[in-house]
């Protein structure tokens, strides 16, 4: 339970401007808490921006980061602090007061528009952090040609101060007199992201990083991969810029290493980091490329990663070479030469390239952070937190999340800063709302079929687009365009100037439809839209052309065809302007209340989140009993006291006057949508209820599978690890006194049948096997294993285990250990029997008890609760989220939201912080007075509809249904996010989206078609 | 001869919007050529097609009445491309027209008794070119008593709100407008044309009945003005219906053995009641 | 079975439906005006059942005529009307429990104006069958045609003989021939480009806009279609040759998926355009790309119907995959 | 039996070929459609009825109406109506110039005549062969027409074989009589190289309007049209349907007005853009076909607006059977 401050201040500080702190920036922001985002960079983006490719989805990291960059960036309430150090932190949770310093940038944000003219004449050439060094950048530069915000800024270390850029400014942004700022803010609360720098590889010489230009980090190999990297994504090694055809991974550099450097724990992400960067290679470089991945364990312990690993192996044709590397030669070539033991003997390989695994550390700026926040930080820098409070650091008011927290993968962070932003949004929640801004537009002026009166745009974006792109001459064509009755150039459409001469030239022309010719809508279509809603008009009478990338950029050495492309252009975008219509919004009510289904864990930090933010909500459990699969456990594996937190947070749950508890009872039929569910529930006595709700969570857990063969269930010594726990805690003398103990890991996972990695039986084993070592020292205890996945901070665990005398004995899938009735007299004798792959030797344990670390598997009712709500679950039967990295506890369909076991295997600790996270995204609903629908949606013409009903079957988003009276496709506005899959799928053309019409795209292309003929 | 399907170039000289929604609006256009307006001479009832090449055209009642100066309006509801574009058409733009056709309103048979014109919706505009005709200083005193009833959906639906005043405040004619739906501030009649006919009381021997509207209207304001003892000799109707031609080749406007084009689109009840019931 | 067989059981089982009150509606063929003609015909009493036949020339797709109709229907249907029906079922437009599907094999359809064209149009007053023959009386001669020969164009490439639906089985199941798939797509594929333009712009010169393909056609059933549409304008309606060809075009990628190679259009075709030629293309590229026959079961969606946000999207990408996420600036 | 054309007849076409533009039956794309020839080697007269009628020739499936490139230009060009030289069609069955007349009637006649329709006819003879075999579809002798029927011709031929026997009809029939040598037989004289036909039942027309006019209302409507698919067949292969639609299309910035054959049996030919259709389904619309040909065109134009060629009978998908129609409206009951 929080202690709420009386009056606090609605505001927080976010530090550090990754994905995790835009993450909590955007959360917080979006539920009405006003955020200062602090990053210590010149641009938000963080280590993400770095990375060509993310795991395991492939998708292009930038690609998925860029729209938050940008919302971030344009967000009202996000105050974004660049090049920004906290200084210090005073005062008590709920007001604090932080003081932050602000360098100079050298570049007013507000004018700079981006345009790359000062970068062009800047005479200094330095190399590029962000390329890590393969490329170079100027003095005055921007991190990265997607960053946020998108204003240069100028490296003083290596200015000249020669003032060209100044000179060459259009804008007048340039500015070499600023000084530094401090910064005073008020925060009622502090979310600290600060992240994570890779490990230096330099620090271990064997592998001769620095000396051979061929061997790289994996970070440096992401950018030669990144198509916006040094090498504009060609694979090419540095030393003489060939292709490599033999590529060579060493993982563990810098982590699970005690001895060259005192770094015990596992970097956690460079396993499933190592196998993308090795499939990608495969992909874009020559077919017959060689990839060989040289590691300990391969530990792909995350939701799909066990799929990623099989398919790298088996369809990409990576290799994987359990191999520790101690050291790398280099030939005369370039060439590298790997020596590592294989089958007893030494066996040398030559590679082109050889890719270090670094692992994750904490920089000392961020444990200088630490210590002006005044958290503890534990050997290796990590924020310490509690295991069962994870987003909790050892300051009331002090939140944290990602990889400072420990070694985190994108997902895990995401989830963390939405975690530690429900935290924050606990502590605020008597403030929501008391420190945001909002913007007020006049009337939109009546449009009533009018004649089209378009006013068209044209940018110069400097001498961006007027360099290569004749403006004039666009300009003069879009003059002469049917309809167009204003046509003008402007030196930066995006200016501040300019969006007041659009409003002025909508009153005094009349005009009703904007177009902009300048560059990607992407990035600058919310800022015309916005000018537009300042003039009277509705935002959907705005269309853009891009004559800058697709025109000035990409036809650079061809002015003429450049310019005529853009003439095409603007005269298809004033086509499709002429039939562009005003899109109605309507507002649907929001109930403010969820509906959580789940009393484990998850469920229960869930609804006493959101109940500590205000909102009504209805838990719902099936058994008569909270805590769910936590009731099993005692501890967890740091000695965490999991029975007391359960009963703990069980009478919180009950006694809240905001939860209402609905015990033995289910949920057996949803209606509605996002803002208003109405949910029936059969209560235990079979009384059914409504609950009207604007969101839900669904945490329903998952189950122990019951492992076949093993013997399992035909002898009393073979038992699952929760029966084993349940055993041990219960002080049975059968396993106090046992001599032999052989726990069995993957028993039931990584199999076929159940692909993947159940993620917490490794740690559960050597958590039973510490425990059974306390309890009786003279135990032999066995763990028979194929890779140990002790990721992260779990590794020291399985350090300690070894050096308190557990065998570990690796096994192959193929050749499984068997267990058999020994003739052992007295006691359940077994005999168990393997083959160790490590020596190569086959060997039987006598043992007195058998564990089995049996796979997790999904509910039983996820499939029944995943039709109800209309979610999808993965093809092993989780919950499958809306994004793997993320939207990882969202759905596809608005205001439903997954949290613990049911998304697939973790840890207890893990299962809090998703429930946070969920908690979090779900009052992003909730807290609202109403959910915007309509705009850019799918249309139904309800006259030329056959009610084939494919539009309802392809929609990803649950948003089209088919009226069964009526026969027809019905759109739900809330639900439709306007991909327009239903519009490409309808042939009958009775499914339209709104503001990108068939009959707009028609008009485009027939522009396109006929030439001039507009004119 | 000249050729049929080449249009008259007219010149648009005022673009009003009607209704409250913008969906229907008039046009008024004049001769760019004087031997075209001298030439161009059409009794109220008469329509034309209007067009711009390349987009389309469309059959349209003439709205104003002859003795109107060369001008002509059109008053066009939204309703597709054409109707669209006519929409757009600014003062000073071309626009083509081909007229008068049809046969018109019977005028010389209304010369003399009383009138009774019904119209609902923007079917009225012929109506409208009827009344104005009729009310015209000049003309009025060779017609008996003029009963005029208009209906719309609802008050902002209503058209020629200058000539529904003027004729409100006017003696000499008897105006009923009537809405199916009123609003707040509505004041007058609701309920429909045939609703409103009901309560009127005319001389019906010596009414001649003139209704337009949509074939709905048509249908139920029939049985009315039998109600009433307009005879079916004495009932004229417009009919609305889908043209392209104008000159009875194109086919698609035949009711029987008539084409609604060229034999109409004023058919005398009596009749109509001979041909198939369609276009009712 | 025999013919006079088929039709017998038919008209019996017609009857018994009617009489017993399980069916409002029995869509079979009548004997049409004149030989060699069969036409759809409407029954709804147990005594009309005497009209239904079965012969060589109900070659129109029945199921065509069941949308729209109240009641429960039962359908004569030959395995490419039981086809169409299938995908009509999984489209939402009919629904399986309100028909009874009458199932006849079928050994494929005479064409009848080839036999025309082999009788050099001489009327002809008679057809019979027998053993795989037509024996016809043309201007008054006996003429025998091995019905092989004469048989429609998509019947001589079917290899769905029998009906894949059926709740009443008249006849024997037919035997179903070996026929190797698309070998007419692929040897028309084979052409230069320049010769497989000419022959289907040849082809499409020929269609004189009167949409019998479509409206014969049981998939096309859109309440407009696109070609109607006037805004936007999908298809100029005029006498450009690219707008024919784009009807045609659009109709093909409409039927992709779906068209179950009924010939239904083909036959309908006043001009003899060959439509196979682009529809059959279609059919072809479905069938390689997702093992997919239309309308062979009511359970598997049809490919192009379905999404779902893991498909392969290789399509998409350039030959130097991976780098065309248009990410790099 | 078919027998190809007698040396009477392709002499007559190799002597209208020095004098006028001839077209003629010809096989195109494997089927028989009219066209124009350069020798009478081409002619497939032999090849059964064409196809397509020959109306095509005075009433193309498109035809521009006007035209034009300036914006505000709402007048348009008519396009040029190119050297007026004369056309002979040739070879046409009675029935199809019978179509031919009609046409007249309704496009060329009236009060306002159709200026295009009237280019094209203008210069055009009509040349008909009169039929010595009747297929299996034909009835146009129940339309009041028959293989003899000279209304539309302006010559018309007997084939004798060897030689040809010309009934010359009208003072465009003479004159180009005249400019080839033909000979005029007296009709009496008229010898056919083959049988006439058998004739059709005696057409009662005016029975058959009358009993229509009755059935307007009647539900048989419903039933007839149960097979319909309301498709175009019917009406753009009959030589006498002339319905036409009115479209505007600009492309490369031309703007050009169009008539294209339209079809009753189309659901839009008679749907208002309010969506308001006052032929909503099959059976509305294949009445007003029916009504159409045997009862408003006798009414107005004084003649059926069927010619009883057949084609629609032979090629309806359906064989939705227009004789099966009218036979049942004449049938005892009068009405089927």
């Amino acid at each position: 339970m929080t202690m709420k401050p009386a009056e606090p201040t609605g505001a927080v500080l976010v530090i550090g401007g990754g994905i995790g702190g835009i993450q909590a920036s955007l959360d917080l922001a979006n539920s009405g808490f006003r955020v200062y985002l602090l990053e210590r960079l010149g641009a938000i983006g963080g280590a993400m921006a770095a990375l060509d490719k993310t795991f395991p989805t492939n998708d292009c990291s930038m690609c998925i980061l860029s729209p938050k960059l940008v919302e971030c960036g344009r967000h009202l309430n996000i105050e974004l602090l660049t090049n920004s150090e906290l200084l210090a932190l005073e005062g008590v949770p709920g007001a604090f007061i932080a003081t932050v310093e602000q360098k100079p940038r050298y570049v007013d944000i507000e004018k700079c528009t981006g345009c790359g003219e000062c970068a062009g004449v800047c005479p200094v050439r330095l190399p590029d952090a962000f390329n890590r060094g393969f490329s170079t950048r100027k003095a005055i530069y921007r991190l990265y040609e997607q960053a946020h915000p998108p204003a240069y800024q100028i490296d003083m270390n290596a200015c000249r101060r020669c003032g060209l850029c100044a000179r060459t400014c259009a804008a007048w942004a340039v500015d070499l007199s600023m000084e530094p700022v401090t910064h005073r803010l008020e925060v009622g609360a502090v979310v600290a992201c600060p992240g994570f720098e890779t490990f230096d590889a330099a620090r271990i010489a064997n592998y001769g990083y620095g000396l051979f230009p061929n061997v790289i980090t994996g970070i440096e190999f992401e950018r030669i991969l990144s198509a916006s990297g040094p090498t504009r994504g060609n694979l090419r090694r540095p030393s003489d810029g060939r292709m490599p055809r033999r590529i060579a991974w060493i993982q563990c550099v810098g982590s699970r290493d005690i001895h060259r450097v005192n770094n015990g724990y596992c970097s956690s992400v460079c396993c499933t980091s190592a196998i993308k960067e090795a499939v990608v290679a495969r992909e874009h470089g020559c077919p017959d490329l060689e990839a060989t991945v040289f590691h300990i364990d391969i530990r792909t312990h995350g939701k799909g990663f066990e799929r990623y690993f099989d398919r790298a192996r088996n369809e990409h044709g990576v290799r994987f070479a359990r191999s520790e590397i101690h050291r790398v030669f280099q030939d005369a070539s370039g060439d590298l030469i790997l020596r590592y033991p294989e089958g007893g003997a030494v066996r040398e390989e030559v590679f082109d390239l050889v890719v270090l695994s670094t692992g994750m550390v904490q920089s000392a700026a961020n444990r200088e952070l630490a210590a002006r926040l005044g958290i503890e930080l534990d050997e290796h820098g990590f924020c310490v937190t509690d295991t069962l409070s994870p987003v909790d650091t050892s300051v009331p008011g002090v939140f944290a999340a990602g990889a400072f927290t420990g070694p985190r993968d994108i997902p895990e962070t995401v989830m963390g800063a939405s975690a530690a932003a429900s935290r924050a949004a606990e502590l605020l929640s008597r403030a929501r709302h008391s420190s945001t801004r909002s913007r007020k537009y006049p009337p939109e002026k009546p449009f009533g079929g009018s004649r089209p009166r378009i006013g068209v745009f044209v940018c110069r974006c400097g001498i961006n687009i007027a360099g290569v792109v004749d403006v004039e001459a666009v300009r003069d064509h879009a003059a002469g365009l049917p309809n167009v009755v204003y046509a003008v150039d402007t030196l930066f459409a995006c200016s501040q100037d300019s969006q007041r001469m659009i409003r002025e030239a909508v009153s005094e022309h009349g005009l009703n439809r904007v177009v902009v010719a300048a560059c990607t809508p992407r990035t600058h279509e919310p800022l015309f839209q916005e000018t537009l809603r300042e003039a009277g008009l509705n935002k959907h009478l705005f269309e853009m052309a891009n004559i800058r990338d697709q025109c000035s950029w990409v036809h650079q050495a061809e002015p003429g065809n450049a310019t005529a492309k853009a003439m095409d252009l603007v005269r298809m975008s004033a086509a499709r302007a002429r039939l562009m219509k005003p899109l109605a919004q309507t507002s649907v009510g929001v109930e403010r209340s969820a509906l959580v289904i789940g009393g484990g864990v998850a469920g229960m930090v869930s609804a006493s989140a959101l109940a500590d933010q205000g909102f009504g909500v209805h838990l719902v459990e099936s058994s008569g009993r909270l805590g769910g699969n936590a009731l099993r456990l005692r501890s967890t594996l740091d000695g965490s006291d999991v029975a007391s937190f359960v009963k703990g947070l069980s009478e919180r749950v009950s006694n809240d006057p905001s939860i209402d508890l609905h015990l033995g009872a289910q949920v057996t039929d949803v209606a509605g949508f996002v803002g208003s569910f109405r949910s029936t529930v059969e209560e235990a006595d079979g009384r059914r209820v409504e609950i009207v709700h604007g969101a839900a969570v669904i945490a329903t857990g998952a189950e122990p599978h019951t492992p076949s063969g093993f013997l399992y269930g035909l002898d009393p010594g073979v038992l699952t690890l929760p029966q084993l726990e349940e055993r041990i805690s219960a002080g049975d003398p059968v396993a106090a006194s046992c001599r032999n103990v052989v726990l069995i890991q993957c028993a039931g996972s990584r199999e076929p049948g159940r692909p993947w990695c159940s993620r917490v039986c490794c740690s559960e084993s050597l958590k039973l096997a510490l425990e059974m070592l306390d309890r009786n020292p003279g135990i032999r205890i066995y763990i028979l294993y194929r890779d140990i996945r002790t990721y992260g901070l779990r590794e020291k665990y399985y350090l300690e285990a070894r050096e308190r005398g557990v065998r570990f004995l690796r096994y192959d899938p193929d050749d499984p250990p068997v267990i058999e009735r020994g003739d052992r007299e007295g006691g359940a004798g077994l005999r168990v029997t393997a083959t160790d792959t490590v020596l190569g030797e086959r060997f039987t344990i006598d043992a007195d008890l058998v564990g089995l670390a049996v796979a997790v598997v999904p509910s039983g009712s996820s499939r029944r609760l995943a039709g109800l709500f209309k979610v999808p679950l993965d093809e092993d039967g989780f919950f499958m989220e809306a994004h793997a990295k993320l939207r990882p506890v969202d759905f596809p369909t608005d205001g439903v939201f997954v949290c613990g076991l049911a998304h697939g295997p973790k840890t207890i600790d893990e299962s809090i912080v998703q429930a946070g996270a969920a908690a979090a995204r779900a009052s992003l609903v909730l807290c609202r007075d109403s959910i915007e629908a309509g705009g850019t949606v799918c249309v139904i013409d309800s006259a030329k509809c056959s009610g084939c009903g494919i539009c309802a079957l392809v929609c990803p988003f649950r948003a089209v249904e088919i009226d069964a009276e009526e026969h027809r496709a019905i759109v739900n506005e809330a639900l439709c996010k306007g991909c327009g899959l239903c519009v490409a799928s309808c042939r009958s053309g009775a499914a339209d989206l709104g503001g990108f019409t068939d009959a707009e795209i028609h008009a485009m292309i027939g522009s396109f078609t006929s030439g001039n003929a507009g004119r | 001869m000249r050729n049929p399907f080449v249009p008259i170039p007219m010149t648009v000289e005022r673009n009003r919007v009607e209704t409250v929604d913008g969906g229907i609006r008039t046009l008024t256009l004049s001769f760019p050529a004087d031997a075209d307006r001298g030439a161009f001479d059409f009794v109220p009832g008469q329509f034309a097609e209007l067009s711009i090449l390349g987009v389309g055209e469309a059959p349209f009642g003439i709205a104003s009445s002859p003795a109107e100066g060369g001008l002509l309006d059109f008053t066009i509801s939204r309703v597709g491309r054409v109707t669209t574009a006519l929409h757009h058409l600014e003062p000073g733009e071309s626009v083509g027209l081909r007229g008068p056709l049809g046969n018109g309103y019977p005028m010389s048979e209304l010369e003399g008794g009383d009138l009774l014109l019904a119209g609902g919706g923007f079917g009225f505009s012929t109506l409208r070119a009827l009344a104005r005709f009729v009310l015209k200083q000049s003309n009025r005193s060779r017609f008996g008593d003029i009963t005029v009833v208009f209906g719309a959906r609802s008050p902002g639906l209503l058209l020629y709100r200058d000539d529904l005043e003027e004729w409100g405040e006017r003696r000499d004619v008897r105006l009923a407008v009537t809405v199916d739906r009123g609003d707040g501030s509505w004041t007058g009649l609701t309920g429909t044309v045939p609703d409103a006919l009901r309560r009127l009381d005319i001389d019906a021997g010596r009414t001649t009945a003139l209704v337009c509207g949509p074939p709905a209207m048509i249908r139920h304001t029939i049985p009315v003005l039998a109600g009433l003892g307009v005879a079916p000799e004495r009932t004229h109707v417009s009919l609305e219906m889908k043209m392209k031609c104008g000159i009875g080749k194109c086919g698609r406007c035949s009711i029987g053995g008539r084409y609604v084009c060229t034999d109409g689109p004023v058919f005398r009840l009596a009749d109509l009641e001979n041909l198939p019931g369609e276009f009712r | 079975m025999e013919a006079s067989a088929i039709v017998r059981t038919v008209r019996e089982r017609a009857a018994e439906l009617l009489a017993s009150g399980r069916v409002d509606l029995v869509i079979g063929f009548e004997q049409g005006s004149m030989p060699m003609r069969a036409a759809p015909c409407f029954v709804s009493d147990a005594d009309g059942t005497d009209r239904l036949v079965w012969n060589s020339f109900c070659g129109v797709n029945l199921a065509r005529f069941l949308r729209g109709r109240h009641g429960r229907i039962a359908v004569v249907a030959k395995a490419c009307d039981t086809r169409a029906l299938v995908e009509l079922i999984k489209e939402n437009q009919l629904c399986r429990t309100d028909m009874v599907v009458i199932g006849v094999p079928c050994a494929g359809m005479v064409d009848s104006a080839a036999v025309e064209e082999i009788t050099g149009h001489a009327g002809i007053t008679g057809v019979e069958e027998a053993d795989g023959r037509l024996l016809l009386t043309a201007g008054g001669s006996p003429v025998s045609l091995p019905r092989e020969d004469v048989l429609c164009r998509s019947c001589r490439r079917c290899s769905t003989r029998n009906p894949v639906i059926c709740d009443i089985a008249v006849g024997e199941r037919a035997p179903e021939p070996e026929i190797p798939g698309f070998l007419d797509v692929d040897q028309f594929a084979a052409l230069p480009s320049e010769e497989r333009r000419t022959r289907i712009e040849a082809e499409m010169k020929r269609c004189i806009r009167c949409n019998a393909c479509r409206n014969v056609c049981p998939m096309c059933y859109c309440v407009r279609c696109f070609a109607d549409d006037a805004f936007p304008q999908w298809v100029g309606r005029g006498g450009d040759p690219g707008s024919v060809m784009s009807f045609h075009l659009v109709r093909a990628l409409h039927l992709a998926g779906r068209c179950v190679e009924c010939g239904a259009c083909e036959r309908a075709c006043p001009t003899g355009v060959d439509l196979g030629i682009l529809n059959r293309r279609m059919s072809a590229d479905v069938y390689r790309h997702f093992g997919y026959r239309p309308g062979m079961a009511p359970e598997i969606p049809s490919p192009l119907s379905t999404f779902s946000p893991g498909d392969p999207e290789d399509f998409m990408l350039e030959p130097d995959r991976g780098r065309s996420c248009g990410c790099g600036g | 039996m078919r027998r190809p054309p007698g040396r009477g007849i392709t002499d007559l076409v190799e002597r209208l070929l020095t004098v006028a533009e001839v077209y003629a039956p010809v096989e195109r794309d494997q089927s028989v459609v009219f066209d124009r020839i350069e020798s009478a080697r081409e002619a497939a007269i032999d090849r059964g009825p064409a196809a397509l009628s020959p109306k095509n020739l005075v009433f193309p499936r498109c035809e521009m109406l006007l035209s034009s490139s300036t914006r505000g230009d709402e007048s348009g060009r008519a396009p040029d109506p190119g050297p007026g030289g004369p056309r002979v069609l040739f070879g046409v069955r009675p029935c199809d110039a019978r179509a031919i007349a009609l046409l007249d009637r309704i496009l060329g006649g009236g009060e306002k005549t159709d200026s295009y329709y009237i280019r094209r006819r203008e210069s055009l003879v009509v040349i008909s062969i009169g039929c010595t075999e009747s297929l299996e579809t034909c009835f146009c002798e129940t339309t009041g027409g028959g293989p003899r029927s000279t209304e539309g011709s302006d010559i018309l031929l007997e084939d004798l074989g060897d030689r040809c026997e010309a009934s010359i009809i009208t003072e465009k029939g003479v004159w180009l009589a005249g400019q080839i040598g033909l000979e005029h037989d007296p009709a009496g004289a008229r010898t056919p190289r083959g049988p006439a036909p058998p004739a059709g039942p005696a057409a009662d027309l005016a029975e058959l309007k009358k009993r229509l006019d009755r059935s307007f209302e009647d539900q048989c409507w419903r039933d007839i049209a149960l097979k319909c698919i309301g498709c175009g067949v019917c009406t753009f292969l009959c030589p006498a349907c002339h319905c036409f639609d009115v479209i505007d299309e600009e492309t490369a910035g031309v703007r050009v007005r169009s008539r294209i054959w339209d079809s009753c049996q189309f659901p839009a030919f008679t749907e208002q853009a309010s969506g308001y259709n006052p032929r909503p389904s099959a059976a509305e619309r294949f009445r007003q076909r029916v009504m159409h040909k045997f009862s408003y065109c006798i009414e107005r134009y004084g003649m059926p607006g069927c010619v009883g060629c057949g084609r629609c009978v032979s090629r309806c998908p359906v064989n939705l059977d227009i004789r099966t129609v009218t036979a049942s409206f004449l049938g005892d009951g009068g009405e089927p």
